[in-house]
């Protein structure tokens, strides 16, 4: 990778083969140990894969069941294994680093050379942001909130399924960057003029366009059809203000996605075409401005954000009143402050680039909105501190991930008010100090309530409980390997440390360095931990079952039904007729209706999804060597296989009553065994 | 659902009338601009954007039939956010990129006395 | 000092030894006052920031599910005293913490003058501003000092106690120039000009950098920054003069060549009218300069004729020769030529009252 | 279950027949509207893009870089026209929608072909300005007003393409299966899309052409 950089781009830019494009046999890593290495281990662990899949005959049911499902619950948990597997990928990534920098700084020069460190943690942000937390949280809200207001599937069945591919389809590129060619050495944002083609000419750039331009589309769809889904499908009776929290936080999550996710699309369309058609908006010279790209990738990028934080949020608000018994304070606040948080959030995109040179009245002015952000969200803290006072607080593996996001992330709320005040800025901005504060508020926040929310559905989701032993191995190596992480770059970050470095003057930097290493290394064993936790589980799920579909004694619809759900969620629509609707039902003593079935209307599986992101997959890919043949004819098909999927009119089939008769019987046979 | 199915779809006449006052919208910015009938170029600006802006207007209730009760209300408050995110978007990027730009460019004051003449 | 000991109780919280921290203690002003406003937001936030840390631990504690002691209101979840509290408390703090922002984001405005040396030193008007010119390189830093016709590379000195006035520029992509001993840091990029005041106000050696992420070089892409007293400056100075190199078109464009960890250099003389040329992008002479540009611009743009040759307004829109530039424009223009004229020279116009 | 006295027995699941009863259904018509309100939030998001991209317009649409400038490109008169066309295009879709309540199939036909003859004049003269444009040499590689020029319009030139195209295939699906109650759900989205557009080029011609000529 790194040799090619130094020779070999400008001149591979230049021969574009007209059938291979700039495809040739140096794009392959041969010559880079560490990356052969790598390759080869993946090469062979997806051989075995592969086997494994063909030799146990799983290819029909992965195919039929899950790839081509357009059931919101099982893409739900095809995206939370995205993220998963995409976490693995980032994570090692962060690990790279962390070590590299380690060594570094004890006056070493580390084993990364400054081109691979550069698509390092490059590849690290985009990971971690685009395919790591954006998947995890559309995973949950896929899967949890249709069940949380009663309805049998999303708005547009079929575009979900769609708009889940796009996103593997993304990832797919970014893993492909690794092996064939290389990726963008430009940050996680790409700031022009760096990512322009004067100064980035490797394919690198190109993969982090046509990733993020893919899964973006795949991002927007799933925005429409959530909202959509909120705002249409809502069993009877759920108002607005009857809606769980954390369907209010999918509802402002998802308008966000949709009126962000575009300006994201065309500021990625702007640099685009700049690399591939000539144009200048964001080149030094014939009059683009590098600084417009910086304000347009922000507009969308202080949102993004909130895109992440929010749904969390909801998360939280779902496990604090259940494992405190007791309604969750001050609900109305609670949706105000989210909705406050989400048109605020557009008007403080500035605070992201003090030090590009406005004058003091535009910092001053980006400064203050941002600190008004804090006031909401303070809000929210101490609406779930006041849901604790009188409650009878159960400290089971959702709740602590609760209470380690509580203490984390008030501090990271703290340091992020601090960046606000524009003067501060100046000292601490691109410093590790902003690094520790982000990580602080995207791992004490967004990833905990990831996993909080991850243990805390799972009986839901697979009918088994996760191993409680396990867990709390797992959240006592993250937090106290977040503090040992990030704590040390806090300090860094005053000693005038800034970002990206991966070589370094002084060796009195290296303790801290070391420190976050061994830090890095408790994550890992968290990390691995929490796989543990599912193997053991899985192999425990006997004990670990859930009969009655509500193990944690739910306060919202989805623990109403059983666990895992039959497909069609509810044999009957749930009726609300107040907040926490289950547990208004069972204080009323409800009883479950157990004749009287009619037929369901459900939609029909397809494999257009996959089709379609197949070979839009392609295309990115030819577009990214430069195989113009192959791009024209991918997106051609693509087309034709798009329109030919609106003349399809077989899309949605009756479950007969009689069926859905069976499943519920059973259900009543497993409720009744379970009280015994 | 039927009164979306009937009035939601318009009458000849709103057509119509939409269709006359677009026409009136559009003729005038570019008489304003090729008649030259004014001296000042700001009030010409003006002229254009007010008439822009009604005749979007115009479009929004008489072909794209947007009412506050269509959609739960949701159809209105959609284009209501939209054009809210437009606005801060738009006047906050020209607002941060002429300042950033007013700092940075070189010859920026003599350019803007050159702008700036009558 | 009060603010000092304020800083070290709560970096001795922080279980930190103060000394490395360049930038709680540094050595000049702005960056003393930019540590100062650290301190005292980072305070008043831990108004609201401690009760609830506390509080979280507390109720956890004292609501566990096994002290069945405490009181238990399953549908206690609303108390209109206390949204009243947590909505305006935390707004109180920030009403007091966008007053202090307002005030400190204008006076620590890095295109503002000075408005002292130190805390207990108030600024001398007679003394000038030293002008240094910075442009950010693959992968160093050109410095050039127009007052004294030097220039070096990697490598800056400034007078303790006088006013240093950074103009910033870069031949590249963004760089960010940051001397966290000496104040906060700027964006240089390439076509424009930012700017930066500072002082120094203890003599030393100390680290500058590029904060914003450039490429290869750009863990190497540092400096030494030299505060020195007015004797120490002279030698350095002369130290410099004494390098018989010239700062000329051809090593500018040799030195504009990537390059990692460049060794210190000094030029003991200038080529005239270099820095306008870097900042407007013409160093070689052959492209347009940015202003010149930007000039045409202003005038409604080169037409048609502009495409094929945009050289022909080269250099004329400058100061030496308005005119010219008058008979390319399109006559159709409605602008008094003489206006023109005056507006278009590049010293601003002597304010007639 | 607890068998606690109810006082007031709550009904918490809907057990009658979702046909018959229009509480909370997720019956066909229902969902149809939510594919109405997707599509309007589709077009809203599509609004943001032009959003970005008039922005970057009105930043970077005085940057000549010594070029040419709106005044030396545009002709009024021809936008005029192209204006008219969108214009025409607009009441005439109006008109296959009227049709289209009145389940007059080949009055809709008919309307909807109007419609995209004057959709493709309009691209005609858009192609037409286009290559004058390049074949001057003020193409869009030439400076940033260019660039932002040929992205905005362009963009929507895309825009007018593709609701050709869809209109292209609308008319088979309407030929094949007539007034549908799907058809028609497809007649109202592209009627949305095609008015949408004319909604976006008021814009167009008031900030690149007309403001840009003026100033």
């Amino acid at each position: 990778m790194a040799s090619q950089a130094h020779h070999g781009t400008s001149a591979s830019a230049l021969d574009v083969h007209p059938f291979w494009g700039k495809l040739s046999w140096d794009a392959f890593p041969f010559h880079e140990p560490i990356v052969l290495v790598t390759f080869i281990g993946v090469v062979l662990g997806g051989l075995a894969l592969v086997g494994a899949l063909t030799y146990f005959r799983l290819w029909g049911y992965l195919w039929k069941n899950w790839f081509t499902s357009i059931d919101h619950k099982k893409i739900g948990i095809m995206y939370m294994i995205l993220g998963l597997v995409m976490l693995l990928r980032g994570f090692a990534d962060a690990l790279l680093m962390r070590g590299h920098q380690a060594l570094a700084a004890s006056g070493g020069e580390g084993y990364l050379n400054a081109h691979h460190y550069d698509q390092i943690f490059t590849a690290h942000g985009v990971i971690m942001i685009f395919f790591v937390a954006m998947p995890f949280v559309t995973g949950f809200m896929n899967y949890v909130m249709p069940l949380q207001i009663g309805a049998r599937d999303v708005a547009f069945p079929f575009l979900n399924n769609f708009s889940f591919w796009l996103t593997v389809s993304g990832a797919i590129l970014i893993m492909v960057s690794l092996f064939v060619g290389e990726f963008s050495t430009a940050g996680w944002l790409a700031y022009a003029p760096f990512s322009g083609l004067e100064f980035s000419p490797s394919v690198g750039m190109d993969y982090y366009l046509w990733a993020l331009n893919i899964a973006g589309i795949g991002t927007t769809l799933s925005g429409i059809n959530l909202v959509v889904t909120i705002v249409k499908m809502r069993a009877p009776g759920m108002d607005y203000m009857k809606m769980p929290v954390f369907v209010w936080t999918t509802l402002c999550t998802n308008v966000l996605i949709v009126a962000t996710f575009p300006v994201l699309a065309a500021t990625l369309a702007l640099l685009t075409a700049d690399r591939y058609l000539g144009t200048h908006f964001f080149t030094n010279d014939l009059g683009g401005s590098p600084m417009m790209y910086v304000n347009l990738i922000w507009i969308w990028g202080h949102p993004e954000v909130y895109i992440l934080v929010l749904p969390v949020f909801g998360i939280f608000s779902e496990i604090v009143p259940t494992f405190t018994g007791k309604r969750l304070f001050g609900y109305a606040s609670m949706v105000y402050a989210t909705c406050v948080i989400m048109v605020l959030s557009y008007i403080v995109w500035l605070h992201h680039f003090f030090t590009m040179g406005a004058g003091a009245n535009v910092n001053a002015f980006f400064g203050i909105t941002t600190m008004i952000i804090s006031i909401p969200t303070g809000a929210k803290m101490f609406n779930w501190l006041f849901t604790m006072y009188k409650g009878r607080v159960r400290f089971d593996v959702p709740m602590l991930w609760v209470m380690g996001f509580m203490i984390t992330f008030v501090i990271g709320g703290m340091t992020g008010v601090l960046l606000a005040v524009p003067p501060a800025d100046y000292v601490l901005h691109n410093s590790l100090f902003l690094i520790a504060h982000f990580h602080n508020v995207i791992i004490g926040g967004v990833v905990f309530g990831i996993f909080a929310g991850i243990v805390y559905w799972w009986p839901k989701a697979f009918g088994f409980s996760l191993d409680p032993f396990w867990g709390k191995v797992s959240f006592w190596c993250w937090i106290i390997g977040f503090y040992l992480a990030f704590m040390p770059l806090y300090v860094l970050g005053l000693m005038g440390v800034t970002r990206r470095l991966s070589q370094f003057e002084d060796t009195f930097y290296s303790i801290y360095f070391i420190v976050a290493l061994v830090g890095a290394l408790f994550i890992a064993a968290g990390i691995g931990a929490f796989i543990v936790q599912i193997v053991v589980s899985v192999m425990r799920r006997k004990e670990l079952a859930d009969e009655t579909g509500d193990p944690w004694g739910g306060r919202t619809l989805e623990w109403a039904t059983s666990s895992p759900p039959p497909y069609y969620n509810f044999a009957f629509s749930p009726k609300v007729h107040e907040i926490d609707a289950f547990t208004h039902m069972k204080r009323e003593g409800y009883t479950r209706p157990t004749d009287g079935f009619m037929p369901i209307h459900m939609p029909h599986y397809t494999a257009t999804g996959v089709v379609l992101a197949g070979l839009l997959t392609v295309m990115g890919f030819a577009l990214i060597w430069h195989i113009w043949w192959l791009a024209a004819a991918s997106f051609a098909a693509a087309l034709i296989y798009g329109i030919g999927h609106t003349f399809n009119y077989n899309r949605d089939y009756y479950i007969p009553a009689a069926e859905v008769r069976e499943i519920e019987n059973q259900r009543t046979q497993q409720l009744a065994k379970a009280a015994d | 659902m039927s009164d979306h199915a009937k009035g939601g779809h318009g009458s000849l006449k709103s057509y119509v009338v939409g269709f006359v006052l677009s026409v009136i919208l559009t003729v005038i910015p570019f008489w304003v601009v090729m008649g030259e009938p004014f001296d000042s170029k700001g009030l010409a600006v003006a002229v254009i954007f007010i008439l822009g802006g009604t005749q979007m207007m115009v479009h929004i209730h008489y072909f794209l039939h947007v009412t506050i009760k269509a959609e739960e209300g949701w159809q209105a408050m959609s284009i209501g956010l939209t054009i809210l995110l437009l606005v801060i978007i738009m006047s906050g990027s020209i607002w941060v990129m002429f300042n950033l730009q007013e700092n940075m460019m070189p010859a920026h004051e003599q350019i803007e006395r050159v702008r700036n003449l009558p | 000092m009060k603010r000092a000991l304020i800083a070290s109780t709560l970096l001795s919280t922080l279980l930190l030894s103060g000394c490395n921290l360049v930038v709680m203690n540094p050595s000049g002003d702005v960056a003393e006052q930019q540590a100062n406003l650290i301190v005292y937001s980072t305070i008043l936030m831990l108004i609201v920031i401690v009760p609830v840390l506390a509080l979280t631990v507390f109720f956890a504690y004292r609501y566990r599910a096994s002290n069945t002691d405490a009181e238990y209101d399953p549908d206690w979840h609303h108390s209109t005293t206390l949204e009243i509290i947590i909505w305006s408390v935390p707004l109180a703090i920030i009403i007091c913490l966008a007053g202090l922002t307002y005030v400190a984001t204008h006076r620590l405005d890095p295109y503002k003058p000075l408005s002292r040396i130190s805390a207990d030193q108030p600024i001398d008007e007679s003394v000038e501003p030293m002008v240094i010119q910075v442009a950010a390189m693959d992968w160093k830093w050109l410095f050039i000092y127009p007052e004294l016709g030097i220039a070096s590379v990697n490598e800056v000195a400034a007078v303790v106690d006088r006013p240093i006035e950074f103009q910033l520029t870069s031949t590249t992509v963004m760089n960010s120039f940051y001397v966290p001993a000496l104040a906060g840091q700027i964006y240089a990029m390439s076509g424009m000009q930012t700017e930066l005041n500072a002082v120094i106000n203890e003599p030393g050696v100390f680290k500058g950098f590029s904060a914003n992420y450039s490429g290869e070089g750009f863990s190497q892409m540092r400096f030494k920054f030299h505060g020195l007293n007015e004797v120490d400056f002279d030698t350095w100075v002369e130290k410099v003069r004494g390098d018989d190199k010239v700062l000329d078109t051809d090593t500018l464009e040799a030195l504009n060549q990537k390059s990692i960890s460049h060794p210190v250099t000094y030029y003991g003389r200038l080529e005239d009218t270099l820095w306008e040329r870097i900042v407007n992008t013409c160093v070689n002479g052959e492209d347009l300069c940015r202003h010149d540009m930007m000039m045409v611009d202003a005038l409604g743009g080169g037409g048609l004729e502009g495409l094929w040759n945009r050289d022909m307004f080269r250099g004329i829109c400058s100061a030496d020769d308005p005119g010219a530039l008058m008979a390319l424009i399109r006559p159709e223009l409605r602008i008094n030529k003489d206006d023109l004229v005056t507006a278009m020279t590049l010293t601003a116009p002597v304010n007639a009252n | 279950m607890a068998d606690t006295s109810v006082k007031d027995p709550v009904e918490f699941f809907v057990t009658e027949d979702p046909h018959h009863h229009d509480g909370g259904d997720h019956e066909e018509h229902h969902h149809e509207t939510g594919t109405m309100l997707g599509f309007w939030i589709y077009l809203m998001s599509d609004c943001l893009i032009f959003g970005i991209l008039f922005a970057t317009y009105a930043v970077l649409g005085q940057n000549y870089a010594a070029g040419p400038a709106p005044s030396d490109l545009f002709e009024l008169d021809m936008i005029l026209v192209s204006t008219f066309m969108l214009l025409f295009s607009s009441i005439t879709y109006g008109f296959a929608v009227l049709r289209m309540d009145r389940n007059d199939l080949k009055g809709t036909l008919v309307w909807l072909m109007v419609t995209g003859g004057f959709g493709l004049a309009f691209l005609y003269l858009e192609y037409a300005e286009f290559s004058h444009l390049i074949h001057l040499g003020a193409t869009p590689q030439a400076s940033a007003f260019l660039s932002s020029f040929f992205f905005l319009v362009g963009t929507h030139g895309m825009h007018v393409l593709g609701g050709s195209i869809w209109l292209v295939v609308l008319l088979i699906q309407l030929s094949q299966r007539g007034l549908t109650h799907e058809n028609k759900r497809r007649v109202m989205c592209l009627s949305l899309f095609w008015h949408f557009l004319d909604l976006i080029w008021i814009g167009v011609f008031s900030l690149v052409y007309l403001t840009g000529v003026l100033l």
